[in-house]
């Protein structure tokens, strides 16, 4: 049970991953950012480290979006080709 | 560009691959990395630091200098985010000072739907009290300065949204800005020397049964720095960006 | 004995109904045509069937006062759930998203 | 999880710091540069905290009701301070990338090449 939990964390996270390199729009690659953010949280909460999650939940997933949203209303919203 | 980034990503993939393959697999009670000072840690940290989560014990009493070091990091990430010329240049003067309505800072934007608004001062508090509960019994539950910090940083930036940058700009109170924002350095520094005067050793902790309370005392000191600090330099780094460039 | 086999039952009984919630939030989110039904499908799916899971985790072995957080977790989510759909479809409104019609002469 | 003597979980966070390591390498937009950059720091974090695990371990609080195995508590220290100087170091890249912007007018290394 924990190993499938693990497998389809992993899987997810690769697959956020991906995404945030793939996504030409900036606002959804950073989206995609926070939710890579959460996962990565409850993979570390299921390992034992519930500080770290904690912290990463409120740096990764929330102050880090929101300061790379600052920054891209500040400048431009999608990457140019 | 692209040739040449794949090439790279596969050279350095293979080398990673061969090191992770030397790594002894993890998960296993008698690898090195439970067997060497971690296992020290286990069996004596309580009694070494008083401390209960040895998260904490490790971060503050055994690992001090890293964490030393690692505020003045982010303190310096501050500074140079500061010393950015947008970030001091003065924001216009707001059109009509409404404060019926709150709105965001520059006079084009959208004003804060009041649901989000409303939501956000009714969750504030809960999370203010989160993060207090995560400082205080951060010996014995999850937590501790630094989640703390994140927590309420990230409060102060949500307010910061829906409150605008005026209005944000006071929750940190001005006159003691400079010192909040240097709090963490400044009380790591003192608790070195503290430790200094006490125990021969650069932010040494007295180990002795009698100095308990003194240990204990400096802890407290470094996780209520760190947090405050923490939190105001989250907040502030929020500010320097949001402000009109 | 009676009293803990009922518990029991609810407990799974409200596990069960928050995940069949879940799921069809969950297909909403991914067959619905445009941001403002994804968002509905999302928002009130999610704030019934996460909700009534914690409360199924809290009804589990028994009731005791360290659940009141799961209860304070549960409304945390029926409030903040609904919020963020609102802030989604507000924004994607000011954005100029048109809501999607099934009349094929309508607007796209 | 092993597969041809290779640890899977150490292997999800090679390729994470490898999707990363392509995003700073081969993207010429600046933000997705940064992403990129905080996609690895986390894959290098995931790494360590997988490193500390202990097979039915709980997490290191030493309170009533808990028993060892602990999951070693020194990785989740650097991580923790590893998390919070990554939020530093991303909000300098984010203020310089709007200086970067209110200067030249574009935050694509292509583009800033071609200047003059």
């Amino acid at each position: 049970m924990s190993a499938v939990f693990d497998a389809v964390m992993l899987l997810l996270l690769i697959a956020t991953a991906v995404t945030v390199a793939r996504a030409r729009d900036l606002v959804a690659a950073v989206v995609t950012f926070g939710l890579y953010s959460l996962v990565l949280c409850l993979v570390w909460q299921h390992r034992g480290a519930p500080d770290v999650a904690i912290t990463e939940a409120a740096v990764g997933a929330g102050v880090t979006s929101v300061l790379f949203l600052l920054t891209i209303a500040k400048t431009a919203r999608s990457e140019r080709r | 560009m692209k040739t040449f980034a794949l090439v790279l990503v596969l050279v350095v993939a293979a080398t990673m691959v061969i090191g992770i393959a030397g790594l002894p697999p993890h998960g296993d009670p008698d690898g090195p990395i439970h067997t060497h000072v971690g296992a020290r840690y286990l069996e004596r940290g309580v009694a070494e630091t008083g401390v209960r989560n040895l998260v904490t014990a490790v971060l503050l009493v055994y690992r001090g200098f890293d964490t030393f070091l690692e505020v003045v990091v982010i303190f310096t990430a501050l500074v140079a985010v500061l010393a950015l010329p947008s970030a001091t240049r003065r924001p216009p003067p707001a059109r009509g000072e409404s404060t019926a309505a709150p709105r965001r800072g520059s006079d084009d934007a959208v004003p804060v739907s009041p649901v989000v608004f409303f939501v956000v001062r009714l969750l504030a508090p809960f999370i203010a009290v989160f993060a207090l509960a995560s400082l205080y019994r951060g010996h014995v539950t999850p937590g501790g300065g630094f989640q703390s910090a994140a927590i309420i940083g990230a409060m102060m930036i949500a307010l910061g949204l829906v409150f605008g940058r005026e209005h944000a700009a006071r929750l940190v109170p001005h006159g003691a800005k400079a010192w909040l924002q240097a709090l963490g350095p400044l009380a790591f520094a003192i608790i070195a020397f503290v430790g200094w005067r006490l125990t021969g050793a650069f932010l040494g902790f007295p180990a002795d049964e009698a100095a308990h309370a003194l240990r204990e005392a400096m802890v407290v000191v470094l996780e209520v720095a760190i947090a405050v600090g923490g939190a105001v330099i989250l907040a502030q780094l929020f500010m320097a960006l949001d402000a009109p460039s | 004995m009676i009293a803990g086999a009922v518990l029991e039952i609810a407990a799974v009984a409200l596990v069960v109904l928050g995940v069949a919630f879940l799921l069809a939030g969950t297909i909403g989110l991914v067959r619905f045509p445009d941001v403002y039904a994804r968002a509905h499908a999302a928002s009130k799916c999610d704030s019934v069937g996460a909700g009534s899971v914690l409360l199924g985790v809290a009804l589990h072995d028994g009731v005791a006062f360290g659940d009141l957080k799961l209860v304070l977790l549960a409304l945390l989510v029926v409030v903040s759930g609904p919020t963020t759909a609102h802030a989604l479809a507000r924004a994607a409104l000011r954005s100029g998203r048109r809501p999607s019609t099934r009349d094929p002469a309508g607007p796209a | 999880m092993t597969l041809f003597g290779l640890d899977l979980d150490y292997v999800a966070c090679v390729v994470l710091f490898c999707v990363g390591l392509y995003m700073l390498v081969a993207k010429s937009n600046l933000i997705k540069k940064v992403l990129g950059l905080n996609v690895m720091e986390t894959s290098v974090f995931a790494f360590i905290v997988t490193s500390g695990m202990i097979d039915g371990g709980q997490e290191p609080i030493v309170v009533a009701g808990s028993a060892p195995p602990y999951t070693s508590p020194i990785p989740h220290a650097m991580v923790l301070t590893g998390i919070v100087v990554a939020v530093s170091v991303t909000a300098v890249a984010l203020a310089l990338i709007a200086q970067i912007h209110a200067h030249y007018g574009t935050i694509e290394v292509d583009e800033l090449k071609e200047l003059p």
